[in-house]
């Protein structure tokens, strides 16, 4: 099972993209999921990281993760922050990827009965929101109705 | 390696917990740090103290950072070395581990630790974004996980994983308000019903109102000396035999496990190995119930039962007030108060009370051994402290 | 009492300093991090380094608290116990001292000390509210006063009272910038004229813009060990002989003198007698250029000048990189930048550099002893350090 | 010269309030600028506090200044947060009260240039601001025409 892909710099960006946190939401912005795997020991790291914390290399490629999952816990909000409490009851989740990272997120259009931990999740993506720190592109899950 | 007395504590204070109007965090210090200077008439506070260790967790609820040297102006302590110190949730019981080592130094032979945050003046949604800033912007915050989402999230792993049931966390809330009814300086004094934890909104769910800790204004400190000189000042010191400290990532989903928290693991066992004891010799605990299933996970890491066995031992009342090893004696956080730069302390004054057998209603008869446990934001910071009667 | 090597500096790391775009706090201590462990190949850092002590001002700038465990994180550290210490912009001068506590409390052997900031990525008038934090809120802030204006106060009193003028203050950037383009990891590396200060835009009168160190992105670290070990990993380390630290009021205004640090000549004094020197046995010093005539008053107040003739030190040129002095031959906080986190422990790094002779351009020759001094706030907070060739 | 006024318990809200920042300000809507005195050592305090740092006392007497004082430093902000940035330039003074106790604050209705350390000003109010954390009531300074 082919876990995830490795971009060969056939594109600019990816190339010149430093190994940041910036660069992953840029990612982001163009619909791409991307870790970052250490040239020397091979871990992969999301969020990616400038240097390896198993063997404290600083080489690293991008790595595109194809973005599906099972969830492993997830929540319901109710009460939030200023900026979020509009969205609630709202669901969070923390799925682990296929290639074995955790990510964690909003899961949408789900009804809070329906969810169960195990269940098979993918990143879909709302790239609306300009880059701008703090704002950032968006992803978040969905049901992952093939491999359901 | 044999038991050592690394520190002693000679006085300790504790402001009342609770919302405190129209008061700011240096008035309400100055609550704790008089109850501390009253209660030890040997010491000369402006003589013997030499610097001040702070746990303040956040700038934004007063607008107010620098507050190492604002609270030893309030105390009296001008011109001591005064230090902030911010481990989220964990600030002073690491303060209080800053204090241990002051002292270890040679540099200084009397200190004083403390606590303190000022919070009900803000209203809950303020409280909830700036508590947000202990955990990771990038993934946490921005994808909108409040704190009690990020325990829900834990309690969540920890029922699927293990079968701990809603009820058995309800029950940790039913069991440290008892508690906190007996203790004058709690922010709530009222029993709760198992019912009336059960029925509360949900703010996170599985977790409801009844699961989280209060949001309160309080201080605390203590007062440390090198053990060769503690007697000076009383004739009841408590010693601190044992103190551990460890880290872990600051995002909750980027470890392996959710339903341990790993730094709380490794600073249980540095403590317990430093103090040489085990948990089967502790008479009393203060752990960190900034919701319910905290408490319950934390019987897990500090080894009062196997991963998993938490809710057990709630369910069999073991660390009720009267059980087997009560946990929680002053209420804790959820009934106590949480004003959480303030809490590692506070804890720690808990201990203090029982082991020197002042604790009135809700006292531990006979308690020698005691330990505290303070974690920061959801485990990237935890502090473990072991205390023992002189 | 003899002089006593307390710690000993093995290695040390320092970002650039700038406008580092796309980058985090973390990201940027990384940086730091990477340098200091390239620096010590006998060094295992994961294995080796037993804690961290971060000083980190600000969590309003990035909406990120809790930093001592996110660093601890990224710099591979983990589980290690890692502290965040804030005082203001003396974070990580006071982080640097509880890192010396900690080696001679015998509690650890090596530990990382370091501080980190990130700032350009917000607004100027985000940053200048975010700064005044490390002021008073009831009374200074509500009044609408910014940092440049406490600095401000001072340099109105100290010009009336001494005569000091604005072309003492200009000379005090021109100088640091000269040395600030020397120094390839400085902010800005471009020599500035006295004429071009002195028509600079008037900030808070009379501190004009080019009397103002600069809003700038960066991270600093040392490791230090415990003298007995500090040759396993290098030939030739730094040893810190003396440390000192005081507080006083928050407010300016509550002092009896506004022409001077109080909790600066304190810290100086504590830190000159723990290493048994005077201020004449110095050959390089770093102070807290924060604002032009902090430099001034920080001559006066570690002895280098009576109080009142620091404006004469700087027209005669004994601070000068070539002079008797030299005083920030880094460029200072005025040139090299001031992300107020990283400046006490990058003011180290430069003494370091110094002292084992790899300044490159700005090398003073056959420096042997050096001191560093960082302020925090208006002065509620200081600390001095004083190091020695090994 | 009496330098300021013991108030005897003629008003109720005196006797009753605690020795907080936030009594200042209430004390200030009342154009009233009131200090504390140590019961113990006499010291007076402003702000006032909870704790007499001479001689660790909490027992104090509320005493109302007169508001008078002499230039000590000053500054003139061009630059400031965006709470003040509309006020710019505005000037903040130090003021040293006749009573001994210094007071910084914001000087209104003055030409830089007339101003110089040493003059004559005086404490004046304005209570348009309702008191609700972070918002109090303003003290400010003016010239002081009777003295000068
Ligand atoms: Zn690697
Ligand atoms: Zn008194």
């Amino acid at each position: 099972m082919r876990r995830y892909t490795f971009l060969r710099g056939d594109n600019n960006m990816l190339e010149d993209s430093p190994f940041t946190i910036e660069s992953f939401y840029k990612f982001l912005g163009e619909r791409k999921l991307m870790a970052t795997k250490c040239c020397k020991c091979e871990t992969l790291f999301l969020p990616p990281r400038p240097m390896c914390t198993k063997c404290l290399s600083t080489n690293f490629n991008w790595v595109k993760l194809e973005g599906k999952g099972e969830l492993i816990s997830y929540t319901v909000i109710h009460f939030s922050t200023e900026q979020f409490q509009s969205k609630t009851p709202y669901i969070i989740g923390i799925v682990k990827l296929n290639a074995g990272l955790n990510l964690p997120g909003i899961i949408r259009d789900m009804n809070p009965k329906q969810i169960r931990v195990g269940m098979n999740l993918l990143v879909d993506f709302d790239t609306s929101i300009p880059l701008q720190w703090p704002q950032w592109p968006r992803y978040f899950f969905k049901l992952d109705t093939l491999s359901s | 390696m044999t038991q050592k007395n690394l520190v002693s504590i000679i006085s300790s204070g504790l402001s009342k917990f609770g919302r405190l109007e129209g008061k700011c965090s240096r008035e309400i210090f100055v609550e704790a740090a008089k109850e501390a200077f009253e209660k030890c008439p040997n010491l000369d506070p402006v003589k013997d103290i030499e610097a001040l260790f702070i746990g303040h967790m956040g700038e934004s609820f007063e607008h107010q950072g620098h507050t190492g040297p604002i609270l030893a102006d309030w105390a009296g302590l001008l011109p001591r070395p005064a230090i902030r110190i911010e481990s989220a949730c964990a600030s002073s019981g690491v303060a209080l581990r800053m204090g241990i080592m002051a002292i270890l130094s040679g540099m200084y032979n009397i200190v004083m630790v403390g606590g303190v945050e000022k919070m009900t003046h803000r209203t809950t949604m303020d409280v909830t974004e700036f508590l947000t800033m202990a955990s990771d912007f990038p993934f946490e915050q921005w994808n909108g996980i409040t704190f009690p989402g990020l325990y829900a999230l834990m309690a969540t792993a920890h029922m699927h994983k293990y079968g701990t049931t809603e009820e058995q966390m309800a029950r940790v809330a039913v069991k440290n308000h008892h508690n906190g009814a007996l203790n004058p300086k709690a922010h709530i004094q009222k029993e709760i019903t198992l019912e009336k934890v059960m029925s509360s909104r949900v703010i996170a769910w599985p977790l409801k109102l009844y699961d989280c800790s209060l949001i309160s204004d309080g201080a605390s400190c203590l007062i440390l000396t090198n053990p060769n000189i503690a007697k000076t000042f009383t004739d009841i010191p408590v010693h601190i035999i044992g103190t551990g400290q460890a880290s872990d990532t600051i995002g909750l989903y980027e470890r392996d496990e959710l339903t341990t928290l790993k730094a709380g693991r490794l600073a249980g066992r540095e403590a317990y190995k430093m103090a040489q004891v085990t948990p089967k010799d502790l008479d009393i605990i203060e752990v960190h119930d900034c919701f319910t299933i905290a408490e319950i996970i934390a019987y897990e890491d500090l080894g009062l039962c196997k991963p998993g066995k938490g809710g057990n031992l709630i369910d069999q009342n073991v660390t009720n007030l009267n059980g087997e090893i009560p946990v929680n004696t002053s209420g804790g956080l959820k009934a106590k108060g949480h004003p959480v730069g303030a809490t590692g302390t506070a804890q720690a004054y808990e201990i203090y009370l029982q082991l020197i057998g002042q604790a009135e209603k809700r006292q531990v008869s006979g308690a020698e051994i005691g330990l505290s446990y303070n974690v920061g934001g959801s485990g990237a910071s935890a502090t473990v402290h072991i205390f023992k009667r002189g």
